[in-house]
């Protein structure tokens, strides 16, 4: 007999997703769906879709959900979650949605400390309108918008939102991963259930901002996406946590409700 | 780590450690990538979706470490991984 | 008549677009009718299905959206299931044997069964079977002339792409061979 | 309990919410109307709800979102440029379907404009500031009681049509005091269920969503076909207005909220003069009471329409009356409020027209 | 030059736009749109002009705000729900007297709705979606050709009258192909110095100002009517429109854009059919062409409004036909393109129905 | 003889202020007059005034100027001085305006490195509306909207957007100053003057940020409130220069064009 | 006629405000009349003129703003100069000439000339100026009792200030002598 | 430090160090608490505004060591200061 030791978390609906081949999104929805599952919390947790390409994340969860206005996930989440204290209320969206038109949403929501898990997916592009230029797109990154290359005197220099909001005291928990490869996606994951713990301490704002990949919009076969995300994201975008409110369990230490099917790898 | 019991639907347990819901996969490769031992590759035909799936031969199965690392990187759920009981304790 | 509205469907990467925007160059650029194109657009990335249209008239265009065409280029199964039902009687429907195992049901339609995909392979490059396809359309249409088609080629394709317009007006020419070919089968029948 | 108090307008309105049940408010400062948020900021943590001041009228319109579609009776208000920031949510409210009450004390426009009453924002409530095809139940309340009466139905209302409430009033009602009665605080045990909120599967349901996109244009147009439906039955069964003296007027005034006021004081002097004067008060502008007033065509001698605006209500007043009577028009703009005195000229001199005397009045086609 | 070549709407409005001067863009990325920013990315460094991925369509109309103020010849573009959070900013513009253009390329409503085409937000356009008593010039055009005319005259229109315009569009408009002539580009030099911008005093004059505010109520209100004279003048010189086919026309068709494309097949059909149908094509819906309504009332016996939405221009057909003939009314909503053969069959039904067959169609009223 | 050492700046028009007494917008408007006087750029300097008390700026500077919708300066800013790179630009904004509904724009502003000078104005209250709480407002500071003074849970903790835009590699020069007694206003002049020297030397996004009073909504004498200024908001907003270029000429070195009425007095 | 519209107006920190707030409510509250009170407010924080309205009728309240009252109390001089010429024809003006040294234009009202601040001094507390002037609009107008204003001054004081209210109710009394002084004055003339 | 050498209209330089522009004076007292002599004080009388403006005694002039802060705290420019010409030197 055998055990199976890795499966389709309960937390995520039994549909196809609608992303590209290759595109990390669909792993950081199982991340967050492990993390709702271990954290056995699936019947009290409401998440809140951005508009980007996971509009339609609504689908993929097995949990309630509010679709938001561009941007104002953070909003939507606070009037959630101020309604609702005892629910658990998360964000998902990416950088177009969270670090340009939804920028003040993002901050207003750090600085009250508004006790919400925030995931912000990284993909330095606009993925859902055809890849446009992000705030979050590196210099010399060739986008729709930025043809021949981000340049810093038209465009500025890529925007580290998770820099910025940890100057924030409402801010218990930053982190930014990545999914470029397995053991980068086992952290990844570690740092997404260790912002949905903080929220079930009351510690405030968490956000874990995951580097994640654009086969598409960037123009590269999946497996070069990874590549091209390890040897250019990785260093204007440092991984790491960057701010951890003292309490916070150590990621070993978080509570599980139901079995957990992850092994350490590294 | 708290195991889960439930059975292998189609096939026993001992000669399948890594299983593919073939209809899901989108032929991105990543798991092949992922794979230390390079035992998946893409199949010759199509799936319903129009990919050519990820696949591991029988043959392969064996040398397969249940490591996880394709499961984890695989972006649409498409892989389930068994352990062999004793080792799984 | 002259006016013709004209549906081409397939997957991403078939090339479909590309037909559509060179029957509406020829028709518009070269031989100097109205013309209007209409891609269709949707929030899927990669897969799934793309078509666009094409309006051809002597006069005026239009409304650009077309829902019941004159003449349909289907090059993959979803798209003969899609767009089959909505040619107008009498009308025209290529459809992409290589890759199209069905057969059409419509029987007050002419339905022409083109291996494009066999016919470029045969002739050295799989990314002509648009082409194979187009001049199928076009012969079978007559709504432009091959030659036209040949004309926005040279427009369409960079000047050191030239080399392979000679490669393009065979496989035009294998399409439309196909479809004179069956209108003499139809006339034996 | 029937004890008359003396409340100013925008505070009557914040205590009126309360009472119906309302119990979140995200809002932005924003003169005529701050009264209202500082007076959510007092009571609202008293009855267990929650004030939040949001960094800004996009982010409230969106907090009342999130709010309302976890069940809660929500509420937000501005003035007229925050009101303008708040249609694409307003938009999205009405395309998830969920109720809320959206307060707009309207100041003077356009642009930053000034903060003295005004009613230009009469079509940006009624036809729709946002984007698509949608409708706000809109009130034009006259005086303080009147906006207390329908703030507390508008919760109500905004559940049964699961639709978005406005309340467009004007710094006039909001800064004013009149004595009111204050209703009886709502059982909030009584409030419906909402079964499509999403507080949580709890594990016993399907999960529910808020959601306004339709990615298949079919199902899009479904959807609308659904929102049209509502929207005929609200202009079938919520149309409010006030009819007075129409018995035997010859002319018929036509007014809302703070020009409302001013045209019963000129009614008054007008008929003291011997002149017929009627009046048509709309209390819900959209849906909009055309049927009174393609009645009244029929058989008096001119309207006259009053306006602190270029003349927006006109509009719906000219698709009721068509050609069957003259519509005379006198506004005035941009904080300006008419006097009683004006109104009653101007009904004077269409009083000599109707007669048969020339034409004097300014006529609004 | 008269070079007939094939082109996207979207990106024939913005080469249209920098060859009419615009060296300003500010935008921010949305469905069906896309291509204008993006042609704008390309071209406009290349001619000397700034383009500006904005972060947020809020931002991207201040930009505009500033770049017009500067005395730049200035664009933003978005669809639907991006123009709804423009409408501050736009009713600022108005306000201020700045001149700019606006380009909406509508998409399915009401909040995320969908991204296919829709004229949903044709009362946003036209009677304000922003605050206070303002008027946008509103070009409504059907092909791509015109929608180069149209943008070219936009700047010149939009500063003459100091006043924002706005391109109405949908996404087939923007997303078809069709052989199109540009206009040579304009001569920067030539365009008419504009002394109120703010570019500096240079010690030589008095500061100018660019403004919207008028805390007191009587400047206000004179502002407010200066605004209104120029709509007036507006409204006198500039409704556009095209008639086709009314000499002999029992029916009338009347649709704008995308629809108006497809009322043309209807039309060319039921001719064919022997049913006399003529049509009136709105090409600014503000100001809206009512006096071809008015005349032609008096002959026809029947219009036929067709839009893609729950009906918002039937209001402005209904001022101007009022009660002189019937007005039905055919729609698709949610990003739905009527077909020519079901126009065809409403407007059979309506041949029908007024050669004195039993009514057929569905009255808009 | 005696000779005129201290006198109203050429850049300020000849009205009086409508601000209350003790209000030291006022002084702060001097400052940035100074500034432009001294650098002598008076004549190609284009202001935005925000919304705010401060809405009515228009009319106390000698310059051009456009008033901007509340929060949108940095972006009206933006449109300007891309159009007209060679002109002096800055914005003029409350901490409402710029710290909670501007929030976006002046981000993005810095991000960019967009080429203008900011003046900052923080008092830790709405002035213009009557006294509701900023994003600035310390804890357990009482306004109309935080009777009982602001709680951290309800409403978050107080942003510190000088340190938070610090962040970005956009933001040539970030300082914050204060006008609780003189020789301070002395070091705050030194800061715009180099905020606007920063623009004429094209450094990219310059920004000051001044702690001001509002007595009148503080509920003090003027006096009083530059105590309270000094003992309560200080310890939260510590000041000093937080961000400089390297090549920004040191105070002294600021070249000055028109005679300088200025004397050293600390 | 029990109808009146009444404008108080002077600087701000006068207690304008309270005038109109406690004429409102001894006619709405106390009397049971219709009223509407209604406070003009603009950008100014500090300084400025501040004024407010108040309409009382029988029946019901129509236009809440007041363009030509019946009655105007003017606590300053810039009040004076605005507010004289709206008085209706036949209306009162009741004027603190404690601190405008100017005397009214008009002779078709009736102006009252009250020494607010002085008679406040005098009766040891400079606060209770505005009292005093209401006092006298009151006797002036006859719209409400005295009585009712001492009862509203109840409500509107907190408990603990209820002190205060014998001062004030000398302050209004004071007012409304010089009223009856000046009627028999008038009387005289 | 360049000099301004316009001279002082209505007055001799040697007897007016501060000059109060009154009509401008709101009367705050910033100035009063700014001043290291103690010289300023508001006068009894009001302004065209209704405020009491700040002043400096003609005795007091001379106890003006000129050192600005007054003029520098004044948020609506009242102030102006003159130095006599040897001292500036
Ligand atoms: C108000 C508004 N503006 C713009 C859009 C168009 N839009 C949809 S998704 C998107 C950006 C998506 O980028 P990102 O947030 O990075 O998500 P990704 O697709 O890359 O995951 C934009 C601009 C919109 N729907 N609404
Ligand atoms: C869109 C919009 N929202 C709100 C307002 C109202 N408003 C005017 S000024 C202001 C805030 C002023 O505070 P701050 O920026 O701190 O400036 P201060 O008056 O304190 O100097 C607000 C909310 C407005 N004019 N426009
Ligand atoms: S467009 Fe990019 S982000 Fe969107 S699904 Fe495809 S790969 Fe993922
Ligand atoms: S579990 Fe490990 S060894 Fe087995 S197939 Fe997956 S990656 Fe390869
Ligand atoms: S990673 Fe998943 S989807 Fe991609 S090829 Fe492997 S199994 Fe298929
Ligand atoms: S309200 Fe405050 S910030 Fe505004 S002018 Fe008065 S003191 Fe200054
Ligand atoms: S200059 Fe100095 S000493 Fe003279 S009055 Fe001013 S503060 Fe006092
Ligand atoms: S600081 Fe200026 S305004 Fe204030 S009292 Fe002194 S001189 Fe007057
Ligand atoms: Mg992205
Ligand atoms: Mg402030």
């Amino acid at each position: 007999m055998s055990v199976k030791v890795f499966e389709r978390p309960k937390a995520l609906s039994d549909v196809i997703f609608h992303y590209c081949p290759g595109c990390t999104h669909g792993v950081i929805h199982r991340l967050v769906a492990e993390a709702i599952d271990e954290l056995g919390v699936q019947g009290k947790t409401i998440g809140v879709a951005s508009v980007g390409c996971s509009v339609l994340a609504y689908n993929y969860f097995n949990v309630d959900f509010q679709q938001a206005a561009h941007g104002r996930a953070p909003a939507v989440a606070t009037g959630i979650k101020r309604c609702l204290p005892d629910r658990t209320v998360f964000t998902y969206q990416g950088d177009g949605d969270l670090a340009s038109i939804g920028t003040a949403e993002i901050v207003h929501a750090a600085m009250r400390g508004e006790n919400i898990t925030v995931i912000f997916v990284n993909n330095a592009i606009y993925g859902m309108t055809g890849g446009q230029m992000a705030p979050t797109t590196l210099i010399g990154q060739s986008t729709t918008t930025s043809p021949g290359g981000r340049k810093p005197e038209r465009a500025g220099r890529p925007i580290r939102m998770s820099e910025m909001l940890s100057q924030l005291e409402g801010a218990a928990y930053i982190a930014r991963v990545s999914t470029h490869n397995a053991a980068q996606v086992a952290r990844a994951k570690q740092a997404i259930k260790k912002a949905f713990q903080a929220q079930a301490d009351k510690k405030g704002f968490a956000m874990v901002e995951v580097l994640s990949t654009c086969p598409t919009n960037w123009g590269m076969t999946p497996r070069e996406a990874l590549k091209w995300l390890e040897e250019n994201m990785l260093p204007v975008y440092p991984l790491g946590e960057l701010k951890t409110e003292p309490g916070l369990p150590e990621p070993s230490a978080v509570k599980t409700t139901v079995p957990t099917r992850e092994v350490k790898t590294e | 780590m708290v195991r889960d019991s439930r059975q292998v639907k189609g096939g026993t347990s001992l000669d399948k450690k890594v299983a593919f819901d073939e209809d899901r996969c989108k032929g991105c490769e990543l798991c092949i990538e992922a794979c230390p031992k390079e035992i998946i590759h893409l199949a010759e035909h199509f799936n319903s979706k129009g990919f050519h799936p990820a696949t591991v031969t029988a043959e392969d199965q064996a040398k397969c470490t249940t490591c996880l690392l394709c499961a984890r990187m695989c972006p649409d759920t498409v892989i389930e991984i068994f352990r062999p009981d004793r080792v799984a304790r | 008549m002259t006016d013709l509205e004209c549906v081409f469907a397939g997957f991403g990467g078939q090339g479909v677009m590309m037909m559509g925007q060179l029957l509406t160059y020829a028709a518009g650029m070269v031989e100097g009718k109205k013309v209007s194109y209409m891609p269709s657009y949707g929030p899927e990335m990669r897969g799934g299905t793309a078509n666009c249209t094409v309006v051809i008239a002597a006069e005026s265009v239009g409304s650009p959206v077309v829902t019941d065409p004159d003449a349909a280029v289907v090059m993959n199964q979803p798209s003969l299931e899609k767009f089959e039902p909505t040619v107008r009687e009498g009308g025209v429907l290529i459809v992409n044997s290589s890759l199209i195992g069905l057969k059409a049901k419509r029987n007050d339609i002419r339905v022409v069964y083109v291996p494009a995909n066999e016919i470029a392979v045969e002739l050295g490059n799989d990314r002509v079977a648009n082409m194979v396809a187009l001049g199928a359309l076009v012969e079978a249409t007559e709504v432009v002339k091959l030659d036209s088609i040949v004309e926005s080629l040279k427009k369409a394709l960079p000047p050191h792409r030239h080399n392979l317009i000679p490669l393009n007006k065979t496989a035009l020419d294998r399409g439309a061979e196909i479809v004179r070919r069956h209108a003499k089968e139809q006339v034996k029948d | 309990m029937a004890e008359q108090i003396l409340m100013k307008g925008n505070e009557a309105i914040a205590e009126a919410a309360i009472r119906a049940g309302c119990r979140f408010f995200a809002g932005y400062p924003i003169t005529p109307q701050n009264e209202i948020p500082e007076y959510m900021a007092k009571r609202l943590f008293e009855v267990g709800g929650t004030f939040i001041q949001a960094e800004s009228e996009v982010s409230a319109i969106n907090m009342v979102y999130g709010a309302a579609g976890a069940g809660t009776r929500a509420m937000t208000s501005s003035s007229s440029p925050g009101i303008s920031l708040k249609q694409e949510g307003i938009s999205y409210m009405a395309g998830a379907e969920l109720p809320a009450l959206v307060v707009n004390m309207v100041r003077a426009g356009p642009g930053l404009g000034g903060i003295q009453p005004a009613q230009g924002d009469y079509f940006q409530a009624t036809k729709g500031g946002g984007h698509g095809d949608y409708r706000l139940l809109v009130f034009v309340p006259a005086s303080v009681q009147e906006t207390i009466d329908l703030a507390g139905q508008a919760f109500e209302l905004a559940e049964r049509y699961r639709n978005p409430v406005m309340i467009l009033g004007d710094a006039v009602l909001g800064q004013m005091m009149e004595p009111v009665v204050l209703p009886e605080p709502a059982d909030l045990a009584k409030i419906p269920q909402k079964t499509w909120a999403t507080t949580g599967t709890g594990g016993t349901r399907r999960p529910n969503v808020i959601n306004s996109l339709y990615l298949d244009a079919e199902l899009c147009e479904k959807h609308n076909y659904k929102l049209q439906e509502k929207y005929r039955q609200m202009a079938e069964r919520e149309v409010r207005y006030e009819e007075i003296g129409l018995d035997d007027a010859e002319i018929v005034l036509t007014a809302y909220g703070t020009s409302a006021r001013v045209a019963i004081s000129a009614m008054k002097r007008a008929r003291s003069e011997g002149i017929k004067v009627g009046m048509i008060r709309p209390i819900t502008a959209w849906p909009f009471p055309y049927e009174p007033f393609r009645k009244t065509s029929e058989r008096v001698k001119a309207f006259l329409d009053i306006e602190m605006s270029a003349g927006q209500m006109i509009e719906d007043v000219r698709l009721a009356v068509q050609d069957r009577a003259p519509i005379f028009f006198f506004n005035r703009m941009g904080g300006m409020v008419p006097t009683p005195k004006a109104v009653l000229e101007e009904i004077r001199r269409i009083d000599h027209s109707v007669k048969g005397d020339k034409l004097g009045g300014r006529l609004g086609v």
